[in-house]
């Protein structure tokens, strides 16, 4: 039973993950899929977001600024405006530069975001983090929350801690999971609605041929920005719900880039482009992919070992964590080659005109 | 005993720099000639880089093995140097020919892909342990110290140094009378100056592109190979802690101009190393922390206003 | 007569290379105007700077007593100039339909919070924009092929695809880049006589950029002749046919 | 080769469905920044089970101890993933600790606070821990705080008569904690600081910050991994000659910087750690037993590894079955006596006592291992120089 | 013109870019000794005959034969190696390299004659000897366009195929190209040229090919061609 339970909860925060990488795909896919924009600076959007969030969220303390307590869902809101005036200012000055270019001058951004993140200690506590950071409904078993409003009219603390205390330690993981897929859904239905619509249509225009869309009235830098910006607050709201998944962040390993950009542009490419149920799809393969295989590759060294009776698996054992770098590598190579659009590829839809 | 030092600002900044400088100028000319001539930015590179330095020390360490004594890393590197060619070319007969006549994207896309596959390759063989390249404390060259003392200087430039910047100068005008002089360099210049014109003008634009790996190759493991006489160890990581500032070195020279990369590989070098410099009052004028900063700064200002880089290469 | 279009003293240099040196002319309202000349004349120059995609070196531009001299192509676009290209310039990879449906003007569905906080707003103007895009389709007779992707469909159709494009707006003034380049005789026709209905139906000012004379000669009230960056002379077809100067410049010099 | 292949599946199966053992989870940081540093940990760690199991298993049917590692790449990410997988799909009993701070908090407070699972950390120090939980008693460290060790240094600093110091730290979680400890206490006892600088880790050359820092001061106190820049200072203060005195904590006193640098050049150079008295019953235990199971006893957080893997083991033990709800109160009853004195890989001897009812005390390589109410420890500081090419150790506290 | 034997063929050829299919059955031949020349109006896929003969598009169907040979399918390279000399329009020269550096890229294919014909083309083309240590990206458009013709002629060129070679030049330039291309001619190499300039092209050239929407239309020689009425009002404007 408890192992039936603990599969169960694996599975749940293999979602709750796999949902937060989906945001990610979905938000670089209305940079890339939709506008064409080559935004490699994922990770320094998605530090934004959680910042953002944890700042204003989390207890007083004094190992930062901020601990304003705000409620989770103001957090969540600002992460995301947040992300989306950094971008804002960074899409005006850059999305004039193309391809390659957007992405290393991303790239190098995100990087600067994090060292800011990292030097200025008064503001975020540098390299040493926040931690505490509120998780949406666990975090209703703080006594500083169940005593405060809107959950004291309710019941009094001792009443609450006792409701608290009465549940299985897990309770809150499955509404977790499920917020987490639920700000999933929501994008997901907004972009398809937007990418169906006549906004879809003329992004696909300015992607098909700029010149001529500029032709059209299509005003093809601001929409750019647009695009640019709406991806980057997709990803801001992620960085938030990362923050809260983890309860800590720090600034260097948290937002490695090799761990979070490039693995989220596996993700879209892998998925498919320009389509967003390819990057949900995308997001969750690789994330299964990547979590579970470390206790596939466990089993498989076990059994090497096994079969070459007394050879040292130690160092690969070791090293297994390498192997598992590589082999997001070759998948990545395999699609590349096999499914040059993604999985699942884009598709207009079905003209309308009956 | 520190007032002692004159020349502190060459000895302490300008000279780091220009070392730092020259290691990457080295990267940075491969990552320009990939840009120029197969038109896409190679994340991989510095994994070349890195492996090269990581063959040369298994050279090295075989010497011992089987002379009794350590070569010198410019001699142990000959063999890498061909390994690490054979996997630039083989890397790209796989991985990215297939992309040829693809959108610029997915050959980027294969590029992230080597770089994670190379890198996690050297970490499950070699480990992902910092290795000693070279062991001790470099003291400054003595003729070097004493030719300058007698000008009532002070230079104290370890040999290393000297071996770096001399070495990088070397290849620097190799590589100069390669693309001036050479059939194949000129053809490789005609490349990257129009690839379809090159196409109907007879110009073998694969041989081109595998004269390029060539030279790429060759100057991806001299920068590794010099960079891990500089620290004096190698670590899997140091190919792509290096990327961005030889990337940053590669736009601010102007992308296919390989004199550019140098250029800006120089600039950049110094611009890491002197942003510690006292410039004004004692402290240093931008926390350390910032230092990595610097390349990406200079990099993006330069790409908003001057994409076409210093010696105005091509602008996509 | 109003004009509809005025251009004053337009001058263009690159790098030391004058390609338009001091260009007037004016198109009235309603008519069709075309402006030919032989390669390198600097039609194309000065087709480009009205039509927003270059910026002048110097003198103006007036759209109806409006100065619009460097005024971006959308910004031309939403007051009502509208072009078209020598190469047609379709989304080879969209419909006809909705090639035709981008172009329209004014549409609330391409705020992207309209299409989540106002979709009524949206599919009202929707069903407008998909009207008037198959009514244009229909007009150009494409009606067959409004559900093929653009980029299979024949240069002939593309080239009216090009045309209908200018249909989905209100437009003051079409510039029209070569739209007989590259067609069969039989397109000609109907294109000459889907500008001819355009012009007369719908009141559209045309200003034609044209290598064939004889387009130009069924189409065109007034024609302005350029060479060598200048205005070799103006007037009707039949008065510039005759002009020696004309022949001379536009025919080509000796035969080697 | 087809029948290799077959009874290695078959044996790996077998091995895979084997009740009869006890799981622990050991997320580590084998891979992310400073892999080798961690290498001689999971020895340790590994060394301990073997002991284990070696004599006698757990509890009477000899149950076999089962490390059962994962990686959690120094990265609160990787930790959260790996440890919700030891968690929930290996159901392992406790978890010894994830390597670095940040991780260890993430993974605590993410995943096994809430599933009420104890977190034995090997080596996170970060003050930051101590204070991380409320009322449930589960985290606890083998590792002293830098709140300790950063005190220490600046006691042993002044001792020294170093009145005069610039301190570079690599701008990480550990290296940044205690370097402001250190800063603290040492300004308070009356040290000049003249320079105090972060630097980037990873990068290849920091000749211009040792050269901007050492213009007040000849003596460096360096806070950083060796791995990622700590050599990589001291060769280039030794190069350029900034400074001639260098000292710092943990991340420095590892073999490899005596390899690297020289021990001729390391003269003036000493690092704590957080070890024990190398002098006691129980170090010696230890030393015997590393050198004969081929781990560097000496090396940063080694002992505090064993140590770890060894008490859970004892815990376990002594509760009686690998049920995850007693174990914090049992480790207490292991580690803060009173009872009969354990050293380290003393197992069959814990385990008789044990199961005649008695109680025991571990005293651990790496210390008493006493736990305070919030699950730190004291730890033990030692000083350590370059004697014969190796570092000796010197208890100062 | 002195012999009538057949250096290329071209018949019903099938051609287009991806999908799109540009040309719908090309025929047409070019004689030893000959200038031919390809005109027709702005898509008609007078450039898509030069690329398909390249082999740098897609060929449906239909062959191309150079002396007795089909080259459908052959790779770019091969085809110039076998004796075809391409000019294209714009972009015709490498900028950043000297004039005499993009004349020894011509010689890619056979580099043993180089010096030789270096010679030669110095010969032929006189402004180009003074300049040949100049980048050619600083030459005016008319010298550039007589060193991407040089650049061409360093190979033992069986055909030269130019692609507009006066689009965009001023006419004292335009007469300057033609008559280098009778000269060229004079000295044995056969030319398939595609020109916008329909007069001042049918005047030098032997033969005309008049192709509209990827179809042959007229045929004829090149002084037939500028007689011939309906040519006459469909491209080069009727005056009568």
């Amino acid at each position: 039973m408890d192992a039936l339970i603990g599969y169960f909860l694996y599975f749940l925060s293999l979602l709750s993950v796999g949902g937060i990488y989906a945001l990610l795909a979905l938000g670089l896919n209305v940079n890339w899929g939709f506008a064409g924009l080559f935004n490699a600076g994922i990770a320094g959007f998605a530090a934004v977001g959680a910042y953002t969030f944890s700042l204003l969220t989390t207890a007083e303390s004094t190992f930062h600024y901020g601990g304003l307590g705000l409620p989770v869902v103001i957090g969540e809101i600002a992460a995301f405006l947040i992300a989306g005036i950094i971008a804002a200012v960074i899409g005006i000055i850059c999305i004039r530069l193309r391809a390659d270019y957007l992405a290393i001058a991303t790239i190098g951004i995100a990087e600067i975001i994090k060292l800011i993140f990292k030097n200025e200690v008064e503001l975020t506590n540098g390299p040493r983090g926040i931690s505490k950071i509120p998780r949406t409904w666990e975090h209703f078993s703080e006594a500083r929350y169940f005593s405060s409003q809107p959950l004291s009219w309710f019941g009094d603390s001792q009443s609450w801690q006792a409701f608290f205390d009465s549940l299985v330690n897990w309770w809150w993981q499955p509404l977790f999971a499920m917020t987490i897929l639920f700000f999933v859904f929501v994008v997901y239905i907004m972009l398809e609605k937007a990418r169906l619509s006549p906004w879809g249509r003329m992004m696909t225009a300015i992607r098909e041929n700029e010149v001529a869309a500029r032709a059209a009235g299509k005003n093809v830098t601001k929409r750019r920005v647009e695009a640019f910006i709406i991806g980057t607050m997709i990803m801001g709201l992620a960085g938030a719900l990362l923050a809260q998944h983890l309860r800590f962040i720090e600034p260097t390993h948290t937002f490695d880039p090799s761990k979070m950009t490039f693995l989220v542009w596996v993700m879209l490419i892998a998925g498919g482009s320009g389509n967003n149920r390819g990057a949900i799809f995308g997001a969750f393969l690789i994330w299964f992919v990547w979590s579970a295989s470390e206790l596939f590759l466990n089993g498989f060294i076990d059994i090497i070992g096994n079969i070459f009776n007394g050879m040292d698996i130690s160092m690969l054992k070791n090293r297994s964590g390498y192997l598992r770098m590589l082999l997001i590598g070759l998948v990545l190579q395999f699609v590349l080659q096999k499914y040059p659009k993604g999985i699942l590829p884009e598709r207009r839809p079905a003209a309308s005109g009956e | 005993m520190w007032d002692s030092f004159g020349f502190e600002f060459v000895n302490y900044y300008f000279v780091p720099g220009l070392v730092l400088g020259c290691i990457y100028a080295l990267g940075a000319i491969g990552i320009t000639l990939t840009f120029g001539i197969l038109r896409f930015a190679n994340f991989a590179h510095g994994e070349i880089m890195m492996t090269g330095a990581f063959l040369t020390w298994t050279f090295l360490e075989l010497s011992k093995l089987i002379f009794g004594f350590y070569f010198h890393p410019l001699i142990a590197c000959i063999p890498s140097i061909f390994i690490a060619i054979a996997i630039a070319l083989s890397v790209d007969r796989f991985f990215y020919k297939p992309f040829r006549d693809s959108p610029t994207i997915m050959i980027v896309m294969a590029s992230f892909g080597m770089m994670l596959i190379i890198r996690s390759l050297v970490q499950v063989i070699w480990g992902p342990n910092q290795i000693t390249f070279v062991k001790g404390i470099a003291k400054p060259n003595g003729i070097l110290r004493d030719l300058s003392g007698s000008f009532d200087m002070m230079l104290l430039v370890p040999s290393k140094h000297v071996f770096i910047i001399l070495g990088t100068v070397i290849i620097m005008l190799a590589f100069n009378y390669m693309l001036t002089k050479t059939r194949i360099g000129k053809a490789m210049r005609a490349v990257s100056d129009s690839p379809d014109l090159a196409k109907v003008t007879g110009i073998d634009v694969e041989q081109v592109i595998r004269a390029t790996w060539y030279v790429g190759g060759f100057c991806a493991v001299m920068a590794g190979v010099f960079m891990a006489m500089d620290t004096q160890f190698i670590m899997s990581t140091m190919g792509f802690r290096m990327l961005l500032p030889m990337f940053a070195a590669a736009i601010l020279g102007g992308i296919g101009r390989p004199f550019g990369a140098v250029l800006g590989g120089l600039v950049i070098g110094f611009a890491e190393e002197l942003s510690a410099y006292p410039w004004f009052g004692n402290g240093p004028l931008l926390s350390p922390g910032y230092k990595s900063g610097v390349a990406f700064s200079i990099l993006v200002v330069m790409l908003i206003f001057r994409p076409s880089g210093i010696l105005k290469g091509r602008v996509f | 007569m109003v004009e509809t279009l005025r251009v004053n003293n337009l001058k263009k240099t690159y790098g030391g290379l004058e390609a338009v040196r001091g260009i007037s002319f004016g198109v009235e309202e309603g008519s069709i105007f075309g402006l030919i000349g032989p390669n390198g004349a600097g039609k194309t120059t000065t087709f480009n700077i009205v039509a927003g995609a270059e910026k002048p070196t110097e003198g103006t531009i007036i759209l109806n007593g409006e100065d619009i001299t460097g005024l971006s192509t959308d910004n031309l676009y939403k007051i009502g100039l509208v072009r078209t290209f020598q190469l047609s310039h379709e989304y080879a990879k969209m419909t006809a339909l909705e090639n035709l449906m981008v172009a329209a003007s004014d549409q609330p569905g391409e705020k992207i919070f309209m299409n989540w906080f106002s979709p009524k707003s949206v599919a009202d103007r929707e069903k407008e924009v998909l009207g008037r895009a198959l009514e244009s389709l229909d007009f150009l007779g494409l009606t067959q092929v409004k559900n093929e992707l653009a980029g299979n469909l024949s240069g002939g159709q593309k080239k009216l695809l090009e045309l209908g494009r200018t249909m989905m707006t209100d437009a003051k003034l079409v510039l029209l880049d070569e739209p007989g380049a590259g067609v069969n005789p039989t397109l000609m026709l109907k294109i000459i006589e889907m500008i001819r209905k355009l012009n007369q139906e719908r009141g559209y000012t045309f200003c034609i950029i044209e290598h064939d004379m004889d387009l130009i000669a069924d189409l065109c009230e007034q024609v302005v002749v350029l060479a060598e960056g200048k205005i070799l002379t103006e007037g009707t077809m039949d008065q510039v046919r005759v002009n020696e100067k004309v022949i001379d410049a536009y025919f080509g010099g000796d035969l080697a | 080769m087809k029948k290799t292949i077959l009874t290695g599946i078959a044996t790996a199966a077998l091995a895979f469905s084997a009740s009869a053992e006890v799981k622990v989870g050991n997320p580590m940081a084998v891979t992310g920044p400073i892999p080798d540093l961690v290498a001689p940990m999971v020895l340790a760690v590994d060394l301990a089970a073997q002991h284990v199991n070696e004599q006698g298993g757990l509890f009477s049917d000899g149950q076999k101890y089962t490390i059962v590692r994962a990686d959690s790449g120094c990265d609160p990410t990787a930790a959260v993933d790996a440890v919700t997988k030891l968690v929930n799909v290996e159901q392992v009993s406790a978890i010894i600790g994830p390597v670095c701070s940040g991780a260890t908090i993430a993974q605590a407070q993410s995943v096994t606070i809430p599933a009420g699972v104890v977190t034995l950390s090997v080596s996170a120090s970060s003050p930051a821990i101590s204070s991380l939980e409320s009322g449930t008693d589960l985290v606890f460290r083998t590792a002293a705080s830098d709140a300790f060790q950063g005190k220490a240094l600046a006691e042993l600093a002044i001792a020294n008569g170093i009145t005069d110091l610039a301190i570079s730290y690599a701008n990480d979680d550990y290296n940044a904690a205690i370097a402001a400890v250190f800063a603290a206490n040492y300004e308070m006892l009356g040290g000049t600081i003249t320079a105090n600088e972060a630097h980037e880790p990873d990068k290849s050359s920091y000749r211009s910050e040792v050269a901007t820092l050492g213009s007040g001061t000849n003596n460096l106190a360096l806070f950083a991994y060796y791995g990622s820049s700590g050599i990589t200072i001291l060769r280039n203060s030794l190069e350029t000659g900034a400074f001639d005195l260098f000292f710092g904590a943990d991340g420095m006193a590892a073999q490899e910087v005596i390899d690297q640098i020289g021990a001729e050049n390391l003269g003036n150079a000493f690092f704590t750690t957080s070890t024990s008295d190398q002098t006691t019953n129980a170090f010696g235990a230890w030393k015997a037993a590393a050198e004969a199971g081929n781990v560097p006893a000496a090396d940063p957080f080694v002992p505090n590894s064993y140590d770890a893997a060894f008490m859970m083991a004892l815990a376990i033990e002594k509760l009686g079955s690998g049920d995850r709800s007693g174990i914090a109160s049992a480790l207490r009853a292991i580690a803060n006596g009173p009872g009969e004195v354990i050293l380290p890989g003393e197992f069959a001897k814990a385990k008789s006592i044990l199961a005649a009812g008695g109680s025991i005390h571990y005293v651990g390589a790496s210390g008493p291992q006493d736990f305070f109410n919030n699950g730190d420890v004291a730890g033990f500081f030692s000083k350590n120089t370059v004697v014969d090419g190796a570092w000796s150790a010197e208890i100062i506290k | 013109m002195t012999s009538q034997s057949e250096i290329m063929s071209v018949s019903n050829l099938f051609a287009g870019y991806g999908e799109t299919e540009i040309l719908h059955g090309i025929n047409l031949n070019v004689n030893d000794g000959e200038i031919v020349c390809v005109i027709g109006p702005n898509g008609a896929g007078k450039s898509t005959v030069l690329k398909a003969i390249l082999g740098q598009i897609n060929i449906r169907d239909g062959s191309i034969n150079l002396a007795d040979q089909d080259i459908v399918n052959t790779p770019t390279t091969e085809i110039i190696k076998k004796g075809i000399s391409y000019v294209p329009q714009t972009n015709n020269v490498f900028v950043s390299l000297t004039v005499e550096e993009n004349l020894e890229m011509g010689a890619w294919v056979n580099p043993e004659y180089t010096q030789k014909k270096l010679r030669e083309m110095y010969e032929l083309f006189p402004d180009l000897s003074e300049k040949r240590k100049q980048p050619a990206g600083s030459l005016s458009g008319g010298q550039r366009q007589m060193v991407a013709m040089a650049k061409a002629l360093m190979v033992n060129a069986k055909i030269l195929l130019l692609d507009e070679p006066t689009a965009g030049l001023s006419p004292k330039y335009r007469s300057e190209i033609f008559s280098t291309i009778k000269t060229i001619n004079n000295n044995g190499v056969p030319i398939l040229m595609v020109e916008q300039n329909a007069k001042q092209a049918l005047g030098v050239s032997d033969r005309g090919y008049i192709l509209v929407d990827g179809a042959n239309r007229h045929t004829g020689s090149g002084i037939d061609l500028i007689n011939d009425k309906e040519v006459a009002r469909m491209f080069l404007g009727s005056r009568e």
